[in-house]
């Protein structure tokens, strides 16, 4: 029995960070740089004021990072010009997987033969000393977005250099971004990045934490994002984080939309509240559309510009963009821009006042939260003592399964395809353990399907699925 | 895995690099084996020497690269060396996915990798079916010699 | 007290229709040209039959005329291969005024010059011989679109020429465009339309009427559209109609949008049952914004993306599509198409099964309802004997009053504007009879207006008001 | 209308030909109203004719003639001479709003309006209170001469 709580929080983070700080190819900022740069800078950088003073208005982030500190000063200049609220710092793929020196000789090379040779922006090598410059005259806040399940010297880092906004979390940052890396390491990993981030809020400007919910961006059903979310907030809550978003991509169907988006900022207050947990200040992120995107510039758009009304429908705090470009490669800040501003136009048109809903959303929501519950009192009975330890295990054990993550020890015995408005059902729960209802629901799901029907999957269902915003 | 009988050859198949893009993978994996291939799927964040090691150790006739976060430049240089430093100069190496940032014409993409000793290009958008087809000459091919 | 009843259906139509086609530029067709052409067409060119078999596929139709006949048959086979589902065929301004020198005129020197000098096909002047060969090879249904307050020769030779669904409606067809022609005259005008549809009318394959509850597309409050809108249903199922669309354009609010909806599809079916009118087979369409556009094109394309999720969302038969050379000028056949193959994409992937709502939504539709019923009531209350008269009755009392209208009679009494998520209520009712409680409403709706709140209007909010999309 | 005292002048405003887009014609008629002018306003579906009787009628020194659908090209067309035959040779004529179809270069959408005798063209979208000052310097010619 591993109930989160709010004494499983580390006391004394020095020697770690003594440790992690060392191995920083770039000179390391001592253990207090962080802090002190932060109290310097005006209120308008911090995410966690920008959210919080937001109003009825949905604030937007784009997507980007460059390998050169020019370049990636631009785009940010231009992103703001745009009218971004949230100015992203996307790190490359190398960084990620703490391949810091393949960074470094691509970062080289791009100066040296002037082009882009990384597909985001170096952080750690570029250090946090030149990094302090991104944020001068931003007046926005910057988010660090990554994929990295060892983020300690990557976050040691961005704090320094003033960021703070720190996407990422033990799950959402391993399953769908690595391979190999351990779990429990990941989790332990990421425990230091919430105390740290914790360790340098204020009462009035906490550092925000972000989960990305998004995951695969490939068929993952509703309940498993809305798990992965309330684990990550409750470690990082036992962690002392006083605010945190729990976020989402779009689905593809509107009522799960509506419904996942109600159940993750209802359950996270309750969750929070039953356990002790907190005060944490909660925000919802809508992502849009994450999969595999339409290749014409025009659909592209289209659906870029549908799901900034659906984040309006929702009342996202926030919404997470995409590009025309998408399909092709890395955006042109002038692309991003465009998307940005495209974004804000929709918004201000779609603002809904109370919150939309539908028989169908209803009962989605309804599953949605008897899963989520069951899942999580089976995670919190598990034999560890500790929560983090439960977070673990439940993921070896295929308690948390997540379809087309690249990681070895996944279960993949989970199964997922479209169904009923082209929602995301679950065909075979593996090892998740959904009570019968939840799965009869989900089987009802999956026979209302408007093309096959309720018949078994196939590859061609399959493909289909998988790129219903391509074709 | 295991090297059976009925099948009508061996291939290697995983995505190059720090890429986690798992899911044109996937799919890659279950057209081939449909197709009656035997599979060797290394799965993501696999290192150029990793490659021609699977390669040696279950005697592929091909090795299918998949490259979809931009990397494949960067990784897919000297690849050809490692597999001749084993001896596998007859592996056919194929590279397939997003194997550049941006749209370019398809025979600069072509000719850029091939220069450095892949044997077929696929870029961008690849119908698997007609894949395993080309597959399956190449590897006749390659029997014969 | 004048209700709509089953036998105020004209029963000789004979003796004017001769007087009617008399007045032709063009070879009339004789009195049963249309029955016998229309006999042998295909189903596939029916709408009543396109929208009986839709299943839950909103349909698409574009807009779209050219004075020539080649042109406009090009266009029509470009708009089919786009994917539209009806055709359309819009009128000139000239021939909307029974203009037909102009119109004759024009389209000689369009055709010496070899370039457009009309803003519609003239279809009188074409003749219904020429232009039957429109549908051929189209195997969708013609929609005719105009503006007509007397459309009587216009319909007779569209009917002739195998078009099978016809636009408009004393009130929407009147009130919007045109300056002084007469509504009683108007009324009866479109009593000869309507009776002319439902005789050339068989069970299987129904005429189709469909109503423009467009209006001027210039904050018309939901509730006057809907007062419209029932009018021109009962007035056609008065003259035995079978088939008929209800319709309004985007409000600008989600809410409203849901709402009115909602409302048009209820009261129509109440109203029909509860005075013994029909069997109707109705039906519900949007206009996705009908205001004044963006010019940069980005902004258009996303709009019309965002209305075709909203059609999804409510259900719609159909959409009628707007392009994003809107705001520019008469759209290409090439950007027309690409508007409908936007609009498909959209709406493939917006299905939600179970009508969408909200609080704020179902206090629109009761608010909407009840000054709906009091309206009506009011009508039914009013001298006249006949339902037709106090239709006319109540236009000229100002009981019907519509916003921007450029028809001299109109009151001009009642003001509106955007107020609570950009919805549009009433600030001055004028002469329209609402009742306490709906006022009310209206002014909590207005007094939640995000920017100025409850101050009165004035010159710079009413030019947001109308620029709502365009800024 | 009654020509009041305080005025800075008096126009005639409408929507020339068969049509009926009033919404910019309604704006206008407020701001030179609230700007000082007289305004008699024909509302839509005005024929040249009607315009130059009307000018003549109330002595307007200016006849700000809208069109919206398409149409001016066509009703401009011998407009001028209209107004010469009334002896109204002085009265300026404005022209504004969609007066072609499709975007052309300004300065050719100009020429071809004022070839036919219009003094000031407004080709798209229109800032009124610019309009009302521009149109209050031409009075003051007018005026003077
Ligand atoms: C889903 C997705 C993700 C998911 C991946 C989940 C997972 N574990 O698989 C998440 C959100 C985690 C993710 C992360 C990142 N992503 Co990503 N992602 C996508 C996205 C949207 C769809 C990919 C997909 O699944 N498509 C569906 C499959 C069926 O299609 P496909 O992969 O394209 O494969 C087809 C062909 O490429 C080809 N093919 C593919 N493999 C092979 C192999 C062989 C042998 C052959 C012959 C053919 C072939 O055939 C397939 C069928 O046609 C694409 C953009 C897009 N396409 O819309 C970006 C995209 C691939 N990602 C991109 C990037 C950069 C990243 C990140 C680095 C983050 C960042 N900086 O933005 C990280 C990766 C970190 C890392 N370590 O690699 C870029 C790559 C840029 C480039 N190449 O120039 C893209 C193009 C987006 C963009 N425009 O920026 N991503
Ligand atoms: C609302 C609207 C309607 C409403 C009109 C309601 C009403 N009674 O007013 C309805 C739906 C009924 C309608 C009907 C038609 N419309 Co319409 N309509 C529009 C729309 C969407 C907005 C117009 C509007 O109100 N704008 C708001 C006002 C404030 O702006 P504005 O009118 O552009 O005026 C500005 C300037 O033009 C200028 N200006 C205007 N007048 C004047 C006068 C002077 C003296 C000056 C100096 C300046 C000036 O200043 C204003 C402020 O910047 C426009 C497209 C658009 N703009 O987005 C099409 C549009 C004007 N319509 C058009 C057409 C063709 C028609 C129809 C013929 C139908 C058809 N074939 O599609 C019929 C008209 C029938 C007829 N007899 O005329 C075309 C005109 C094409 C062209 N010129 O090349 C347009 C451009 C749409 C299109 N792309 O097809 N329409």
């Amino acid at each position: 029995m591993g109930l989160p709580r709010a004494d499983a929080l580390i006391e004394d983070l020095s020697p770690l960070r003594r440790r992690v700080l060392a191995r920083s190819p770039s000179p390391a900022p001592d253990l207090d740089a962080a802090a002190g740069w932060l109290a310097g800078l005006p209120d308008s950088v911090f995410a966690s004021r920008s959210l919080k003073g937001r109003g009825r208005r949905t604030l937007i982030q784009p997507r980007g990072g460059f390998a050169r500190y020019e370049e990636q000063k631009q785009l940010m200049l231009a992103l703001k010009a745009g009218g971004a609220d949230f100015i992203p710092l996307t790190i490359d793929s190398h960084t990620r997987q703490n391949d810091y020196e393949t960074a470094a000789i691509l970062l080289q090379r791009s100066e040296v033969e002037d082009r882009n040779l990384l597909n985001g922006y170096p952080l750690v090598n570029h250090g946090y000393l030149v990094s302090r410059g991104l944020s001068e005259g931003l007046e926005r806040p910057i988010s660090l977005r990554h994929g990295t399940p060892d983020a300690r010297l990557l976050v040691e880092i961005a704090l320094a250099a003033g960021i703070t906004e720190i996407e990422g979390g033990a799950l959402t940052y391993t399953l769908p971004y690595t391979k190999a890396h351990s779990l429990a390491e990941a989790v332990l990993n990421w425990q230091y990045v919430d105390r740290l981030c914790a360790m340098h809020s204020t009462p009035e400007r906490p550092i925000h934490r972000e989960s990305f919910g998004v995951l695969t961006a490939t068929l993952v059903p509703p309940v498993l994002v809305a798990v992965v979310e309330l684990c990550e907030l409750l470690l990082a809550a036992e962690q002392g984080v006083t605010s945190f978003a729990v976020s989402f991509a779009q689905t593809g169907s509107l009522a799960q939309d509506l419904a996942l988006g109600r159940v993750l900022r209802e359950a996270s207050a309750d969750y929070l509240s039953r356990l002790g947990l907190g005060p944490v200040c909660l925000h919802l992120v809508y992502h849009q559309w994450m999969g595999a995107f339409p290749r014409d510039a025009t659909r592209a758009l289209a659906l870029i510009a549908g799901a900034a009304q659906i984040a309006g429908m929702i009342g996202a705090d926030k919404i997470v963009t995409k590009t025309k470009d998408e399909a092709i490669g890395i955006p042109t800040a002038h692309n991003n821009a465009e998307a940005v501003q495209l974004v804000r136009y929709i918004l201000d048109r779609s603002s809904v006042g109370a919150p939309l809903t539908s028989a169908h959303a209803d009962e989605e929501a309804h599953r949605i939260r008897r899963g989520l519950d069951a899942i999580m009192t089976a995670i919190f009975d598990l034999p560890p003592r500790t929560f983090w330890r439960s977070v673990a295990m439940a993921f070896d054990r295929g308690l948390i399964d997540i379809p087309f993550s690249p990681h070895q020890a996944n279960a993949n015995q989970l199964v997922s395809r479209r169904g009923r408005d082209d929602g995301i059902y679950i065909e075979q729960p593996g090892r998740v353990p959904l009570p019968g209802d939840v799965l009869a629901g989900e089987a009802a799901g999956l026979a209302a399907r408007h093309d096959t029907g309720n018949t078994a999957s196939t590859f061609s269902t399959l493909m289909r699925d998988i790129n219903l915003m391509v074709a | 895995m295991t090297s059976g009988r009925n099948t009508i050859g061996t291939v290697v198949i995983g995505v190059i690099g720090n890429d986690i893009h798992v899911v044109a993978n996937r799919i890659l994996e279950m057209s081939l084996q449909s197709a009656g291939f035997e599979v060797l799927n290394l799965g993501t964040n696999v290192k150029p020497d990793e490659f021609a090691d699977a390669a040696l150790e279950v005697g592929a006739e091909a090795v299918l690269i998949g490259s979809l976060n931009g990397e494949a430049p960067h990784w897919c240089h000297g690849l050809k060396a490692r597999f001749a430093a084993r001896g596998l100069d007859h592996v056919k190496l194929y590279l397939g996915g997003n194997v550049v940032t941006g749209e370019l014409p398809r025979d600069e993409v072509e000719a850029m990798f091939t220069r450095v000793g892949i044997d077929r290009v696929f870029y961008g958008t690849t119908d698997f079916d007609a894949l395993t087809k080309t597959l399956r000459k190449d590897m006749d091919g390659t029997a014969a010699r």
